[in-house]
């Protein structure tokens, strides 16, 4: 019977969802579910295959989108992690502002008992409990690219990444230089909220203090092109009188150099931070005057070694300093070469 | 009798400006000195065309509007009422005729709505139920308590109001066209319960536009006309022409045009129909220039049948042939440009888009017809709206009025016009009359009659006897989804005949 | 009563496809992990309990990410201060109260759409948590209050109890105070309520200002969870929780939904996405997978719409 | 043209945008130039071509969460066309709107089919375009995008780029099909009353599908736009923000969230508030942090005024 009143009221929704709710939901669910979890069962099966494999180490991170450094960075984790005989597993909380979706992933990766963590902490507090919780469970834990906040060192074995506030205040000082020690600049941030833009752009700040650079304007690009391209345009058109932008990722690049040759703004410095292929060819063009590298590949297998150093034997860990830092430099035209051997 | 319950004095309510100021001077006004007085135990009716003042009347003695002149008093003490909710308290129940009550609630949810039984904060709901219960029995109805309203049948929940109505230990009970969407036995149903609660000694304003229910309930009937008291008689024995003259100010002979006359070319054929799983295939025909009357019970799939002919209800089994094509599974969009027209029952929610003016409504179902590229000409359109609102004789201040603001009457008669402009071959109408007023309805038969005059097919579901005999040439008889009975001679289309089959279903 | 049947079925299937679960996901059915599960769905669940009641009055707050952030960064820099633990918190859930006032308000006596009302407070709300730390996160709470998100009480996780309550008053409200009965009449049918001469407007102001302090507790809870507040960590939760109510079959049409079956849709997106962590999906497989789910989950409750009273 | 500019003064939107506008150029420094003027409706073009399809889907109470998904999704497709594939222009705009298309027809099938509300399918399918064009890309931004595809929408006409005048063309396009066409009366009789709309015998299936088919290639083609303006192709355009920014710009520009009643114009007005707020924000160089709060701020206003405009009227 019920059919037929299905196609007696078709027409307004409203109408028939004044009623009772029924199995079928939990059904459906019932449903889906299983039919995901087998079939992307299968492929979980298949990584166990790779036999010989001594365990699995995971890489927690935000995202890969839109983030050459992240994918570099996973991609040398998993490189080193497979060249070490372990399996790699790579789990990303899928947005910029997942904070918290981080963390259950990670509760969800120790209920999984995996054999070690890579982990790129979104948020250095919010990780603090989980990294408690991977102590207790007994896995070894190494941070790469964003610290934990301050005395928790006891909670994972290092380290490793580039000094994001040190990167930034290279980058201020390269902008002194560049503009002769006077002059205005332009800053687009990260988006509202994310520890490394900050201290990239405080770095910033630090770089050109007791320099006659000042700051014109300094909007959130939110890490993305379209926005990035708006505030720039914006801004621009506050500041005629510009000769220098600070870009806090090589990401927002493109959308910059839009707004600015739409207003048609030439010879204007911009330094950015990461050494991607990306600005590079950009430097190569003389599109930018310089950005300060990262080096993925060498945090991505700094970090793993530690990691499989201290899983097959736990005291190293003693031996292991808390911080590693991969270290920064500029690329620019002068270091073109080097920077096309390191870029990724 | 004794001294009356209550006592409407001299009620005036002057037309408001748009600044909704009265208008005093003018001499025109919504309710002029009207008098009016009900006895404890007492069915007073109360008739009148639209806009007579019948439903403004009893707003202010409902306390939903106040009255700019006179006094009311209620068992000789003198009370203004400035809410709904206080005329209840003090034994004033308004039934209205959409129905007031929440589709999503259970019974007894819905009648003690604002004051459920609590213990200590907490809902009481052993006594909540018991309580519905008890008042539902009390007037003879076992209502399930716990039963969402929504799944009740209309006459049900109408029966639901009246007992929340009561719940308030009501002195006075306006009942404003109840029966408007009720069935003949259930209608009984509803005139019993109007007997047991007079003998409470309850009293009762009935308006109706149902003459043959007049002399069942009723002790007297006043009349209104332009907002003035015509006069009240005593409704035992009362003459139809005699109260059609007061209501009017001129009697409507030959309320029933009949100019039309059928021939024998068939326009519609349904073959061995089904409407549901469980009943019997039925057949039908209309011929050009015939109506063709349908009765039955509400609930009886009258209202499904029409549906399924016009393609808004999925066809089980069985063929529909209209026009010499077979129309199975085609959906209304392609039936109307093929000129198949169905007017609904239930014109606020079906047949109008309230919140649109008359000129989209009445364009609305022959925009196809009038703008072939798409494009509509405001011009051309205007033009056409305009045409069919003199044609029909809709009353209003331009085409651009807003529907929702026009009387019941009118909004039927846009409802009309936008068949008319769609120019079809078949009406499929349902209940056309319903809720209005007389002047309306017999304009309506004259259009009708006109229709098929024209040569088109009329196929019309009623539950007003009286018209249905009147303007139909056959009349087929629905019971439990399926056609029991045909109709043809003019002599077997009785009251008392067809009742016979509606209820007792037997078969000639 | 097939609504109850249905209820009963619903939460046999449920369970029945966490048993599919466990049986094809190593590690699922581990006690650690559904505590897990049920402690990742308690932010969502207990957003969900006042989010049903706006969406039984035929609203929506969209307000409720922003909110999850500022609750907790009221109480955060409070305690950060040195101000007792209790009462930064409860601070922190009067700023929750307050922003569903002034929706409610908005609603109520503007009659402003609830789904922009919302969406624009929720917009502010996150600005203003932005605002009160520079965009930097907070963190190193004291350990009572960490206490409160991690730690257990009779081998109980404190979220899970938290959830429990929650419900609890959710359910209580809804089902047991006459107020419940009103805001279910008010979805089924504003202007009976308004006949019935119930405060209407308060009716409404009371449940956004409820969804309000529902969404502080998230909040709160998380931030105790993660021993952190970030400015921006409101932001997943929002489609998630709306998502919730819709698995739980509550009816964007309003009248219809019940708060139990709200948490219900909660704990299942919990444990989807966790079992699709355990198998180490890809997120972005798992955005296809949940959105499908959403979907078909709707078309199924749907179907079961369409009954009616069957002509005689 | 008389009734385009009868419904601008109809509208409330057009006052506040005046009022918006006169504020800025009294308080706001280096506001008043023609070529911050030019900014702004360079950047109001790709949102405003968006907003279109946003309208008619309220118009007929329904509503896309999905919108912004569309365009990372188009975003995406376009890259992977014009670079990876080097398809030929008008092959790989063609192909962006088509992909539109087809996400509006499964989003309006299964509206319309399977009865599932509009809320949770866009809602859904959002999760789901998400999912795919970031699988797609994987992750993976695309620049440097060929001259010829960006000549689209870049070649300048007297000082403003061509997606401006697409975008004009758009909207007018759009104010006679939704103000002067039988489908336009059809979107709001059926947000009005859908049921009298089909009784009356227009097609549901039809008018519903078709509207989520225009949205979605309406927001296909942003997409593509934007990501010609950026010179950048990435699934991470667009998203959550901008849909809701498309939808605050349709409510504040008159369209209502029940159905029926919807302005092209007032949406267009929308999107320029929208914009002049946000390009208030950045020329006064208003702190990042407090970005969000203000520009929410001004809207929440916004709407007020207008709620007490009309009730004053």
């Amino acid at each position: 019977m019920p059919i037929v009143h299905f196609f007696t009221h078709t027409f307004l929704f409203k109408r028939c969802a004044v009623r009772g709710l029924s199995k079928v939901p939990a059904a459906v669910f019932a449903l889906a579910l299983i039919a995901g979890t087998t079939f992307t069962g299968v492929k979980q099966s298949t990584a166990a295959e790779s036999s010989g494999s001594k365990g699995t180490i995971a890489l927690s991170l935000k995202t890969i989108t839109n983030d050459d450094f992240q994918k570099a960075l996973a991609d040398a984790v998993k490189a080193k992690t497979e060249s070490m005989g372990y399996t790699f597993l790579l789990v990303t909380a899928g947005e910029q502002t997942a904070v918290s979706t981080q963390v259950n992933q990670v509760e969800d990766l120790i209920a999984k008992k995996v054999t070690g963590i890579v982990l790129n902490p979104m948020d250095g507090n919010a990780v603090v409990p989980v990294l408690g919780k991977a102590r207790d469970a007994g896995i070894p834990v190494v941070i790469v690219d964003s610290p934990v906040a301050k005395g928790h060192d006891d909670l994972y074995i290092t380290f490793v990444g580039t000094d994001n506030f040190n990167a930034g205040m290279q980058a201020g000082k390269q902008m002194v230089q560049a503009l002769g020690n006077k002059g205005k600049v332009l800053v687009v941030r990260g988006a509202n909220g994310s520890v490394a833009g900050d201290n990239r752009v405080d770095g910033f700040k630090k770089g050109l203090e007791g320099s006659g650079v000042m700051i014109a304007g300094e909007q959130p690009g939110n890490w993305t092109n379209s926005v990035a391209m708006q505030v720039t345009e914006n801004m621009l058109q506050a500041n005629k009188d510009v000769q220098g932008l600070f870009s806090a990722s090589d990401v927002m690049l493109d959308g910059i150099l839009e707004a600015l040759s739409d207003a048609n703004r030439k010879g204007i410095v911009i330094i950015s931070v990461d050494g991607s292929h990306k600005a590079v060819d950009l430097l190569a063009a003389g599109e930018i005057y310089g950005t300060m590298a990262q080096f993925p590949q060498k945090i991505g297998s700094l970090a793993v070694e530690k990691l499989v150093s201290v899983i097959e034997n736990k005291s190293a860990a003693n031996s292991i300093p808390k911080v590693i830092d991969s270290g920064t430099m500029l690329y620019s035209k002068d270091n073109l070469d080097e920077a096309k051997k390191q870029m990724f | 009798m004794d001294e009356p319950l209550l006592e409407m004095h001299e009620i005036t309510k002057y037309i408001y400006d748009s600044s909704g100021r009265p208008i005093r001077n003018s001499d025109v006004k919504i309710l002029d000195s009207v008098s009016f007085d009900l006895h404890k135990g007492e069915v007073h009716v109360l008739v009148g065309e639209n806009g007579a003042g019948k439903s403004t009347l009893m707003k202010i003695l409902g306390g939903i509007i106040p009255p700019d002149q006179g006094t009311i008093t209620l068992e000789g003490a003198a009370v203004s009422f400035a809410s709904a909710r206080e005329a209840r308290d003090r034994g004033v129940a308004f039934i209205h005729q959409e129905l007031n009550l929440c589709a999503n609630l259970d019974v007894a949810h819905n009648i003690f709505l604002g004051r459920e039984p609590t213990r200590g904060g907490v809902l009481d709901k052993k006594k909540l139920y018991a309580q519905a219960r008890a008042l539902l029995s009390s007037l003879g109805f076992e209502i399930d308590p716990m039963v969402i309203l929504g799944r009740l049948t209309t006459a049900h929940q109408q029966i639901v109001e009246i007992a929340k109505a009561l719940s308030y230990e009501s002195k006075i009970l306006i009942m404003d066209e109840p029966t408007a969407s009720l069935s003949k036995n259930e209608i009984d149903r509803l005139f019993s319960l109007m007997r047991t609660l007079q003998a409470r000694g309850i009293g009762i304003v009935y308006i109706s536009h149902r003459f043959e229910e007049l002399r069942q309930v009723g002790d007297r009937i006043s009349v209104l006309r332009d907002g003035r008291s015509i006069g009240t008689i005593c409704s035992q024995g009362f003459l139809e022409d005699e109260v059609i003259q007061m209501m009017v100010g001129r009697s409507i002979d030959d309320m029933y045009p009949r100019s039309h006359r059928p021939t024998d070319d068939v326009l519609l054929a349904v073959e061995n129909l089904r409407l549901l799983p469980g009943t019997p295939p039925l057949s039908l025909t209309v011929h050009r220039g015939e109506v063709v009357g349908i009765s039955g019970l509400v609930g009886s799939g009258r209202t499904e049948l029409l549906k399924t002919i016009f393609g808004a209800r999925r066809l089980l089994s069985g063929r529909i042939v209209y026009n010499g094509s077979k129309i199975n599974g085609w959906r209304p969009g392609r039936l109307v440009r093929a000129g198949m027209a169905y007017l609904s029952e239930d014109r606020k929610t079906e047949g109008l888009i309230i919140a649109m003016t008359i000129r989209e409504n009445v364009t609305l179902a022959s925009l196809f017809r009038l703008f072939r590229f798409g494009m509509i000409s405001q011009r051309k359109e205007s033009e056409a709206a305009r045409k069919r609102v003199q044609q029909l004789r809709i009353v209003a201040r331009s085409v651009e009025q807003t529907v929702g603001t026009l009387s019941g009457g009118n909004q039927q008669r846009t409802v009309f016009a936008k068949w008319r402009a769609a120019e079809p071959q078949l009406l499929l109408l349902d209940e056309p009359t319903r809720g209005i007023d007389v002047g309306a309805k017999s304009q309506i038969y004259k259009m009708i009659d006109e229709i098929a005059a024209q040569g088109l097919g009329v196929l019309m579901v009623s539950s007003e006897l009286p018209e249905l005999i009147g303007m139909s040439d056959r009349i087929y008889v629905m019971r439990g989804g399926t056609l029991v009975a045909e109709l043809t001679e003019r002599e077997a289309m009785t009251q008392a005949g067809i009742l016979a089959h509606i209820l007792i279903g037997a078969r000639n | 009563m097939g609504q109850r049947v249905g209820r009963i079925l619903f939460s046999l299937l449920g369970v029945a496809a966490l048993a599919a679960a466990g049986l094809l996901v190593p590690h699922f059915l581990t006690p650690a992990n559904l505590l897990n599960v049920v402690r990742q769905s308690s932010i969502i669940g207990i957003g969900a309990v006042g989010m049903t009641m706006v969406i039984v009055i035929l609203g929506i707050d969209l307000s409720i990410a922003g909110l999850i952030a500022l609750c907790p960064m009221v109480s955060g820099l409070l305690m950060l201060q040195g101000v007792p633990i209790v009462i930064s918190i409860v601070a922190g859930i009067i700023a929750g109260i307050g922003m569903g006032l002034f929706n409610g308000l908005m609603v109520a006596k503007l009659d402003v759409p609830p789904f922009i009302t919302t969406l624009v407070v929720g917009q502010v709300s996150q600005g203003l948590a932005l605002i009160m730390n520079n965009g930097r996160s907070i963190g190193g709470f004291p350990a009572s209050y960490v206490h409160i998100g991690n730690g257990s009480f009779l081998g109980i996780p404190v979220s899970d109890l938290l959830l429990l309550v929650m419900m609890g008053i959710g359910i209580f409200i809804t089902q047991f105070t006459p107020t419940g009965n009103r805001i279910y009449a008010l979805g089924g049918n504003e202007t009976v309520v308004r006949q019935e001469g119930i405060n209407v407007d308060g009716l409404k102001l009371f449940v956004y200002a409820f969804s309000g302090f529902c969404a502080s507790i998230a909040g709160i809870l998380l931030s105790a969870q993660l021993d952190t507040v970030h400015p921006i960590q409101g932001d997943p939760y929002l489609l998630d929780t709306i998502a919730a109510c819709v698995i739980g079959g509550v009816s964007l049409a309003g009248g219809e939904g019940r708060v139990a079956m709200a948490v219900g849709g909660a704990l299942i997106i919990g444990s989807v996405r966790n079992v699709l962590d355990l198998l180490g999906v890809h997120p972005f497989f798992q955005n296809v997978l949940v959105g499908t789910i959403i979907i078909l989950v709707v078309f199924g409750s749907g179907l079961s719409r369409y009954r009616r009273t069957v002509p005689v | 043209m008389r009734g385009i500019i009868q419904h601008a003064l109809k509208n409330g939107s057009a006052v506040i945008l005046v009022l918006l506008v006169l504020v800025g150029i009294v308080f706001v420094r280096n506001f008043a130039s023609v070529d911050n003027a030019a900014v702004i409706v360079r950047q109001s073009a790709i949102p405003a071509i968006a907003v279109l399809g946003m309208t008619m889907v309220l118009m007929i109470g329904g509503i896309d969460l999905s919108l912004g998904f569309v365009v990372g999704l188009a975003s995406t497709a376009t890259g992977f066309m014009a670079k990876v594939w080097g398809l030929p222009v008008d092959l790989t705009v063609a192909a962006t709107v088509l992909i539109g298309a087809l996400v509006g027809l499964v989003n309006g099938a299964i509206i319309q089919y399977m009865k599932v509300p509009s809320f949770i399918t866009t809602l859904g399918t959002g999760y789901i375009l998400y999912g795919i064009s970031q699988l797609v890309s994987a992750g993976n931004v695309i620049t440097r995008l060929p001259p010829s595809l960006l000549a689209v929408g870049r070649t300048d006409l007297l000082g403003l780029p061509t997606s401006v005048y697409i975008a004009v063309g758009i909207i007018a396009l759009g104010w006679f099909l939704i103000h002067r066409s039988v489908f336009g009366r059809a979107l709001s009789a059926f947000g009005f009353n859908s049921r009298a709309a089909f009784l009356s015998g227009l097609s549901t299936a039809r008018v519903n599908v078709l509207t989520y088919v225009l949205c979605s290639s309406l927001a296909a083609l942003a997409g593509l736009l934007l990501t010609i303006r950026v010179n950048a192709a990435q699934p991470n355009m667009g998203g959550g923000v901008f849909t809701f920014e498309i939808i605050t710009a349709a409510i504040v520009g008159g369209t209502s969230l029940f159905g029926g009643v919807g302005s092209v114009i007032g949406s267009l007005f929308g999107v320029l508030i929208i914009k002049v707020i946000e390009n208030c924000i950045n020329l006064m160089n208003i702190s990042y942090h407090l970005y969000l709060a203000v520009q929410g701020g001004i809207i929440l206003t916004v709407i007020v005024m207008d709620k007490i405009r009309s009730r004053a009227a």
